[in-house]
């Protein structure tokens, strides 16, 4: 009761305000907003959660939907009218297909090492692809493996959610859904697993943070 | 003026709107000034009436007692300011003396008509210029949409894969890669170096005369490999006869390489000798 | 009756899903849209206009308004709302005192020569003021005014009016009034010529087009 008091307590013109408030908030920002953000530009004792979900509820059968990535929230273009915005993705560039992998085992196995992605593929990767995966703003430097040399780990950022329109890495299918979707066939040896991806950037207890040379070296992959 | 709505954002974009009509604030900073003619608007503001009803004379003489102030204080001043000086100074024996015979020339009247259609166009230029500036502007009062979803143009180049794209990535690489773990990896090349490394390592532990196979047996198992061995380790053998390091030994052809350490048998030799 | 066929022979269902496309379209763009750009993807007979007020309707008390600049239409932000959004505005360019006079001059007074804009202010204008200006995509050459020495003429650009948010030339601020003033008409002492603000970028008849040298030159200007 005490909880509900603050969103039940406003007049029916302050939680229109809010409403419009959160609505223009999401519609101008230029990345996700989280609950807190929302929250601290709002009157005191708002409740964002019902405010969003009100909203979310305006926006879900038109053009545009509120959807909730990487635990924020942002406007997105409803999925059945994608069709109304390909028409310009020509200038698009197409991720090759080493960068492709790299990134999925990334994703998947992260945190992981230059060493280690080479590992899964059985092949080497070139600087390059991760430079491109980097500049894509999909992957970043996440600190080092407390490992002989040191290895730098890689792990994906939250634009990369946004992209895949993925509310937080443990959505990725795992094995069973990828045998289900038929994208791994049956022959599947014993022992053959996929890793439960992690969230977060916490470091795992074998990780040391990056050092500051690491830092300026990634330039642009430190905005996020 | 109109420019104080957002006192902070305002002085940002107004550098120094809020200059003082005050005589005494006119003090010696003709820097502040863009031009004779903003100094003359500024002038024509202490007269404190509408700008189509003000004396141009008294103005042109308030703006010629400045200079002279100026002048006195000794300040450089630029030249467009005595140009002004030197038209006002004429523009008011023009108004005063009676008018010379009609001819081509504009009257005193006309100047000075001229003179105060210029302040009025520019203070009505400055007021729309606040007023624009106070409309509610897009990206600092009114916002367009943050994350745009590119739909006309493309400023750059984004990288495009879907949750497909990524999903089939990943699975098809880990399906490969348990077909290899299946079979025993090998190495389809022996380089040269790889072969020359071995053979180092094997020099000190060669006895005596040894066939070349038995010892690269173990890297042989299969056939594919068995040549790429052999070759490999031939040419690297040689190499390392030449360099003294091995001997080598064929009873005929196609019959067995016989290897042995040259040092061994060189220390020997030298015993001998 | 046949002008009207179109629309009210729409069932509901295809209506609907026309008024989303609308709003997809309108919201993934951060840029203004014009009605032909808008019909060019829907359905072939669809009445944009009126698929246009209706969505303006809809979001006339939101927090996210449909509004109309530069002849084309856009989403934005409500105006009472800047207090809360003022803050991400961060990076915003700072126009001198003499930039902005300038704008406001050429606005009213296009198309307009460099002279005649040192003419107004009294002073001649640095060559940094002119190119901020057109850095910042607010204003561009137009052509040649076609008078000895062949001076270029500028004139304000589409996204002048978005920035500022005005339909059109004539909405300017205070127009009507000086125009009533003869500040801008041709109501002026002798020896002062002050054209009257034209929109569009039709050339006058006392206009030539630029040169190439010209287009070259004016580099990011002629995006618009």
């Amino acid at each position: 009761m005490a909880d509900l008091g603050n969103l039940t307590s406003l007049a029916p013109e302050e939680r229109r305000t809010a409403l419009r408030m959160v609505e223009a908030m999401l519609f101008a920002s230029a990345e996700p907003l989280g609950t807190g953000e929302i929250a601290a530009r709002l009157p005191e004792g708002s409740d964002v959660e019902a405010l969003i979900r009100e909203l979310e509820h305006v926006y879900s059968g038109r053009g545009v939907n509120l959807v909730k990535v990487a635990g924020k929230y942002m406007f997105r273009t409803a999925s059945d009218l994608a069709f109304l915005l390909q028409r310009d993705a020509g200038d698009q560039k197409k991720l090759s297909r080493a960068a492709l992998e790299t990134l999925a085992i990334i994703a998947y196995h992260q945190p992981v090492t230059r060493a280690e992605i080479e590992e899964v593929r059985g092949v080497s990767i070139s600087k390059g692809t991760l430079d491109v995966l980097m500049e894509a703003g999909w992957i970043k430097m996440r600190g080092r493996r407390r490992t002989p040399g040191r290895p730098v780990t890689y792990g994906t950022t939250e634009s990369f959610l946004a992209h895949f329109g993925l509310e937080a890495i443990g959505d990725l299918p795992g094995l069973e859904e990828l045998k289900g979707a038929g994208l791994l066939d049956g022959r599947i040896p014993p022992g053959f697993t996929v890793p439960e991806p992690r969230d977060g950037d916490a470091l795992t207890s074998d990780e040391d943070p990056l050092d500051p040379d690491d830092l300026l070296a990634a330039g642009l992959t430190d905005h996020d | 003026m109109a420019a104080t709505r957002d006192m902070d954002g305002q002085s940002e974009l107004w550098e120094t709107a809020d200059r003082k009509e005050d005589d005494a604030a006119l003090v010696v900073d003709v820097d502040g000034f863009e031009g004779p003619l903003d100094l003359l608007l500024a002038l024509a503001r202490t007269q404190k009436v509408d700008l189509t009803k003000i004396s141009i004379l008294a103005l042109a003489e308030q703006y010629l007692a400045y200079i002279e102030h100026l002048r006195q204080l000794r300040l450089e001043l630029a030249a467009d300011y005595l140009v002004m000086a030197a038209w006002l100074a004429y523009l008011k024996s023009r108004l005063l003396l009676p008018a010379p015979a009609p001819d081509e020339e504009p009257s005193g009247e006309e100047m000075a008509a001229a003179l105060a259609f210029r302040l009025r166009r520019l203070e009505a230029m400055r007021d729309a210029a606040a007023k624009l500036v106070n409309r509610d502007r897009l990206g600092r009062e009114v916002f367009a949409r943050g994350m745009p979803e590119p739909v006309e143009v493309i400023q750059r180049s984004d990288y495009s894969a879907t949750l497909y794209d990524l999903l089939t990535a990943y699975a098809s690489q880990r399906q490969r890669l348990m077909v290899s773990v299946v079979h025993v990896r090998r190495r389809q090349v022996w380089s040269l170096a790889e072969a020359r490394e071995v053979l180092t390592r094997m020099i000190g532990s060669i006895a005596d005369w040894t066939p070349v196979d038995v010892f690269l047996s173990p890297w042989m198992q299969t056939p594919e490999m068995r040549a790429t061995v052999l070759a490999s380790s031939f040419s690297a053998s040689l190499e390392l006869v030449r360099e003294g390091k091995v001997e080598l030994r064929q009873t005929s052809a196609f019959a067995s390489l016989y290897m042995r350490d040259r040092d061994r048998d060189g220390t020997e030799v030298n015993k001998d000798g």
